[in-house]
């Protein structure tokens, strides 16, 4: 197996480290102030970019094949399809 | 008299029983004759060599999958449509509470009085509130085709209506414990005259303050299929000898003894689970709101085997 | 004993001597996945017969009203630990685990699995798993009296040993995520040249399909059970509805989990219906990639659809639509196959032989079992039968007359294969009719039963049930001797019987192009693949 | 695509992938029943997070990401060939994770201190989703710190590894899924940090 191995510089990743800790502090500063409902939405959101950017640049996913994305999309949905088909019951009851 | 709803539970269920019976059976039979019918006619006896290397046919293909699409799409929506019917109480249903406790039903009418066995009237739709006490049962009326589990902490309901009097078998269906197969007892359905006599005067019933049975009431709440007369250790501990006797509980997760007097014998009935017996799970079903007349006559009734 | 001793290598040097090493270690501590798939193939098989004969005892209580040979504690262990072993250690590890790791790796041209450590860890876990499995019915409170549902609250409180059970259950379910790594991981990375996915066997396809069900659902069933011991044992009170929780979320994760077990039972076994009818109709596989399609079909919609078992337990009208309406839809896949399987046999030359009588009866026994799926399927209907021994039919069918059917399929079919010696025909054939009659007898009966309304996990039951119950345990016995027959004539077969060498039944699939018995490393040279695995042009019989 | 049993660095990653989705999966199933006691109570769930200390929860997601970065260098490194920073690099990983679950201690010692566990008196006698809530919280955060520890562990052995040279710029998968597992780690902190600190 002699493909081509993309190295990832340490500038790159503490760039995204920083961005993931500014994106922490956003999460805390966003629950503080009084937004409701959206609160949960909000923090959601950015916890969802924060995972992406863990697995795009720490967990090399930017780098990989085709197949390996497929893969993770399979499971994220197959998690999502879960949930959602569970919320027929939760929210019709 | 005649409050017949439109349809009851056993016309609105029966005929999607037969329909898809019906689809299956035609299905099946196809597939085995068709099957048999190729096993001895390309028997290698018959046909040493294959006759064709035909290993597909798109036309086939979508042909057998259009075509069990709409026959289930089909036997959906019909299942769909008629457990609607099972949903959908008619107006004016007689209310009755289904109490179910390891391993008992009670039946509770408006007005307080209660049953171990669920009379109705016939002719009038009954709507059975399912309330459980411990764990999860199930409300089974085969000969109505209904069946709903009685869920600790959640609403349920069931509901059906007999249209010719008589005795018909009331299931546990949902298993609860070693004598869930003894979960059973029947609904009796009396012609309506009947069944207002019954419900003024009937047996059956204690009524609050009436003079109570303690053996009677100590087999319609259950008590006695965990709670042996004879000494034998059964789910629970045995009545026999218990008053006055010394019993080791863990209170708070302290392990003490005391003795079995007055008041230990009603907090047990009342709220078992502030002690527990040794050697015994914590599976004794609570009694918070029994009328005091009743764990009297209870506690007076575990005295008295001795 | 000397002359007559096993002698598996009818052919000289095979992967039964060629390593050199012998006694117990050179196979506990092999990781060829052919040794690792005989360590599956006799412990799954021996829980099993375990299995079997508690399903035996049960049907001895149940032939008479009230108590026959048990009281009613006894009898709810036994169905429990009944479920618990056919489920978790035989059918759901059963054909991936033994066969798979067997024919798997050879089928798709590699001379080992991905990972071959893994395989044995897998191995070993299922063996821990099991052994705790069945500690748990020796000590503590005695053996589970649950059912091998474990439905709460009734699991949280009953005094019997439900927290080490379960235990023991979820490292049997970290096996079966280990092995579905592996599996996926070996057929996407260890294909030989030629084998494009095109002409992977329907076998090693349906493998596939199974294995991702089992990575992405067993972690359900193992959270699940760790939320049960978690209700045990630090209180946590979360399906408590005293204490806010809710027992019908129990029942939504434990059934994500296991509805699509089902699927994980059921698809490897269609996989081995699907090698063997070719063959022995000497025609390719009718509608390969519709086949080959409809078990992903199945793996994908199979897992949509668990809220089937729940529509009693007061779950949402709404749920019960979705549930029902999705269960239909997961029904189309396996019409396909069935009508593919049958249109297979079209003009072919038809050999009667042992396999092909398993498989041909898989078709009916799968077929009864599942067109009665589509009652259970269906709102209305499901609610009469539901918890009736209607299911316990329908499961039996699906599950024994399925699942264990194409495993005594695959044994006469494949097991000659990896020992060079086979079993007599007549005793299989007579065995096969014997099961057959009696599989029927005893769960028809137990159908109509369930229509006339009586409930499940009932050690007694009223008197209007009894003659039924009476015909279904004499059913039971003729299947068992059956069974008996069976076991003798393959296993005396194996070890002593005449040789069967080379390629007797004239499979096409690459297992069959290796020498009998197989080699360690089963290729002497890579092979190439140049034509699918049902193309019998070529190929002698 | 080859028969050969040869070292296939893709194909133990692809193993590595899917072993990680079915973590995820596990995790999933605790997600699942938090969104589905979150819908029932809003209420008790903002109360029980602000009995949760933000200030230590978002100390150990600093943490945590901080120990992910370091894993992740550790993978440049040794693709680098720079063997003793991969090894210092793991080190820094390895702490971050004692740091976490120090915080950690002192964070459930608090807490079940003030009489608030599973099955504890205080969360009998409160609100029924309160005590879902408190539940949830210590299964979900007790599980992921038994993954930090299994993580830690697997990480200290590749780290000896790298040292013995074993695990070296030609040979590093072993250091890749071991980082892999790591962030996993973190991925699902990311999750757990605002759904129970943060839901007020
Ligand atoms: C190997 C295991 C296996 C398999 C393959 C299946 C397959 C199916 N099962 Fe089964 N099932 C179980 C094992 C299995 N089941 C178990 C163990 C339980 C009980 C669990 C418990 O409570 O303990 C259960 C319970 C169960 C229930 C819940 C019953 C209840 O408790 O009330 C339901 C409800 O929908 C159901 C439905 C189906 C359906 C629709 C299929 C379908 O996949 C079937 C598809 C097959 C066919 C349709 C037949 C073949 C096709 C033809 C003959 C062609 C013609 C067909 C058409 C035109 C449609 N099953
Ligand atoms: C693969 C799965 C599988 C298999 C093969 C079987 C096989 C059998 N099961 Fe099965 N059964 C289940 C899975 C299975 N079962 C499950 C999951 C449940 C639900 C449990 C629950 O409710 O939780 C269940 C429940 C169940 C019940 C319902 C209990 C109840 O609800 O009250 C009954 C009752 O009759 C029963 C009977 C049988 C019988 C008679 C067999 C027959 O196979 C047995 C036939 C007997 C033989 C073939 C014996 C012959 C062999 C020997 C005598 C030993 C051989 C010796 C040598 C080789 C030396 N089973
Ligand atoms: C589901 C089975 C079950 C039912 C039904 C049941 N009990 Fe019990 N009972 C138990 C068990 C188990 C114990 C021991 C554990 C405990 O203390 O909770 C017990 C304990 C007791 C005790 C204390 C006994 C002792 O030895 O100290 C009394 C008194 C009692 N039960 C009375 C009753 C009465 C009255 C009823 C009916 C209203 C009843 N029980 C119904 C299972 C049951
Ligand atoms: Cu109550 Cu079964
Ligand atoms: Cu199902």
């Amino acid at each position: 197996m002699n493909e081509h191995h993309h190295i990832v510089s340490y500038s790159k990743l503490i760039a995204i480290w920083l961005i993931l800790l500014a994106l922490t502090a956003l999460t805390v500063a966003i629950t503080r102030v009084n937004l409701g409902g959206y609160k949960v939405l909000g923090a959601l959101v950015i916890a969802c970019v924060k995972s992406g950017l863990v697995i795009a640049v720490f967990m090399h996913m930017k780098y990989e094949g085709r197949l390996l994305r497929w893969l993770l999309f399979l499971a994220l949905v197959t998690l999502a399809v879960f949930i959602g088909l569970t919320f027929f019951d939760v929210l019709y009851r | 008299m005649n409050q017949l709803p439109l349809i009851t539970t056993t016309e609105a269920i029966d005929p999607v029983f037969m329909f898809i019976f019906g689809a299956c059976l035609v299905l099946l039979l196809g597939i085995t004759l068709v099957m048999l019918f190729f096993v001895l006619r390309y028997h290698r006896s018959r046909s040493p060599q294959p006759t064709s290397q035909a290993d597909g046919n798109l036309w086939l293909e979508i042909v057998w999958i259009v075509l069990p699409t709409l026959l289930v799409l089909a036997m959906f929506w019909y299942g769909w449509k008629e457990y609607l019917v099972l949903r959908t109480v008619p107006k004016g249903a007689l209310p009755v509470t289904a109490t179910a406790r390891m391993w008992s039903w009670e039946f509770t009418y408006e007005g307080g009085k209660t049953a171990p066995k669920l009379y109705v009237p016939v002719g009038k739709p009954v709507r059975v509130e399912l309330v459980s006490k411990d764990v999860i049962h199930g409300f089974f009326l085969p000969a109505f085709r209904v069946k709903r589990d009685v869920v600790p902490g959640m609403s349920n309901y069931a509901w059906f209506v007999a249209t010719k009097p008589g005795s018909y078998d009331l299931f546990c269906s949902q298993f609860c414990g070693t004598q869930h197969a003894a979960m059973v007892t029947t609904v009796e359905a009396l012609p309506e005259k009947d069944f207002a006599e019954w419900l003024e005067h009937g047996p059956g019933g204690e009524d609050k303050g009436a003079h109570l049975d303690g053996k009677q009431l100590a087999t319609a709440k259950g008590c006695l299929a965990c709670h042996s007369l004879d000494g034998s250790k059964g789910v629970g501990p045995t009545f026999r000898g218990l008053f006055t006797s010394q019993v080791t509980v863990m209170k708070d997760g302290k392990s003490l003894v005391v003795t079995a007097d007055d008041a230990f014998l009603k907090e047990s009935i009342r709220l078992p689970a502030a002690t527990i017996v040794d050697g015994f799970p914590p599976i004794m079903p609570g009694n918070p709101d029994m009328p005091d007349e009743q764990v009297t006559a209870l506690v007076e009734f575990i005295k008295s085997v001795k | 004993m000397a002359s007559n001793a096993p002698v598996h290598h009818a052919t000289g040097s095979s992967f039964w001597n060629d390593t050199g090493k012998t006694g117990i270690t050179s196979w506990i501590f092999s990781t060829d996945h052919k040794r690792i798939g005989f360590l599956y193939f006799y412990s799954t098989f021996g829980f099993f017969l375990v299995g079997v004969l508690l399903g035996l005892l049960l049907r001895i209580e149940l032939m008479a009203p009230g108590r026959t040979i048990m009281g009613p504690q006894t009898y709810n262990a036994l169905f429990t630990v009944h479920g618990v072993v056919m489920i978790f250690l035989f059918i759901i590890p059963g054909i991936p685990g033994a066969f798979g790791n067997l024919v798997m790796p050879i089928q798709i041209g590699a001379r080992d699995v991905a990972f071959p450590r893994l395989n044995l860890l897998s191995w070993w876990l299922y063996i821990i798993g099991a052994v705790i499995v069945l500690t748990s019915l020796f000590s503590g409170g005695g053996a589970p009296d649950t059912g091998w549902t474990f439905y709460v609250p009734f699991s949280s409180r009953t005094g019997t040993n439900v927290s080490l059970a379960v235990f023991g259950v979820f490292i049997v379910g970290f096996s079966s995520i280990l092995t579905g790594v592996n599996f996926v991981t070996t057929i996407h990375r260890l294909r030989t040249e030629g084998m494009s996915w095109g002409r992977i066997p329907l076998f090693t396809w349906s493998l596939y399909a199974t294995a991702w069900v089992q990575i992405l659902a067993t972690p359900i069933l193992a959270i699940t059970l760790v939320l049960v011991m978690a209700e045990r044992i630090i209180g946590a009170g979360l399906f408590d509805p005293t204490r806010g929780g809710d027992p019908v979320m129990y029942q939504h994760l434990f059934w994500i989990y296991s509805h699509p077990a089902v699927y994980i039972m059921i698809l490897p076994a269609m996989g081995i219906i699907s090698d063997i009818i070719p063959v022995f109709s000497r025609k390719p596989i009718f509608g390969y990639k519709m086949i080959a399609f409809s078990s992903v079909a199945i793996a994908a919609a199979g897992s949509l659809v668990w809220g089937h078992h729940m529509f009693t337990s007061g779950m949402s009208d709404t749920a019960v639509m979705v549930f029902s309406f999705l269960t239909f839809v997961v029904a189309i896949p396996s019409a396909i196959k069935v009508f593919n399987w049958v249109s297979t046999l079209y003009k072919g030359s038809i050999s009667l032989e042992a396999p092909m009588l398993f498989a041909l009866s898989f078709i009916l026994l799968f077929s009864i079992g599942g067109l009665s799926g589509l009652i259970l399927g269906a709102a209305a209907t499901d609610i009469h039968v539901h918890d009736t021994h209607f299911v316990v039919g329908h499961f039996h069918y699906v599950m024994f007359g399925g699942t264990a059917f194409a495993f005594f399929a695959a044994m006469h079919y494949w097991l000659p294969k990896f020992y060079g010696r086979r079993y007599a025909e007549k005793p299989a054939v007579v065995a096969w009719a014997l099961m057959f009659s009696g599989f029927n007898i005893l769960y028809f009966t137990m159908q109509v039963l369930g229509m006339q309304g009586m409930p499940r996990r009932y050690y007694d039951y009223l008197p209007e049930f009894a003659n039924l119950n009476l015909v279904a345990t004499i059913g039971s016995w003729i299947l068992a001797a059956g069974l008996v027959i069976m076991l003798v004539n393959l296993f005396r077969g194996l070890w002593w019987g005449v040789p069967f060498e080379g390629n007797p039944w004239g499979g096409a699939s690459l297992e069959w192009s290796v020498p009998t018995p197989p080699p360690t490393e089963n290729f002497i040279e890579e092979p190439v693949v140049t034509h699918g695995p049902y193309d019998f042009n070529g190929v002698e019989r | 695509m080859t028969g050969h049993l040869h070292k296939d660095d893709f194909g133990a990653k692809l193993g590595m992938w899917l072993f990680l989705f079915t973590e995820l999966l596990l995790f999933g199933g605790l997600f699942l029943l938090y969104a589905v006691y979150l819908k029932r109570y809003p209420h008790e769930f903002a109360a029980g997070g602000t009995q949760l200390n933000w200030i230590m929860g978002t100390a150990n997601t600093a943490i945590l990401l901080t120990s992910s970065l370091s894993a992740a260098m550790a993978v440049t490194a040794v693709q680098r060939g720079e063997l003793k920073r991969t090894v210092a690099l793991l080190g820094g990983t390895v702490l971050c994770a004692a740091c976490f679950m120090v915080i950690k201690y002192f964070e459930w010692s608090a807490k079940i201190g003030h009489g608030i566990y599973p099955g504890s008196e205080h969360l009998k006698a409160g609100a029924p989703g309160e005590s879902v809530f408190f539940s949830l919280y210590y299964i979900s955060t007790g599980i992921h710190g038994l993954h930090v520890m299994i993580g830690a562990a697997l990480l200290t052995w590749i780290g000896v590894k790298v040292r013995s040279g074993e695990v070296n710029a030609d040979n590093y998968i072993l250091l890749e899924n071991g980082a892999l597992y790591w962030h996993l780690v973190d991925l699902i902190w990311i999750f757990i940090f605002p759904l129970y600190y943060l839901v007020l």
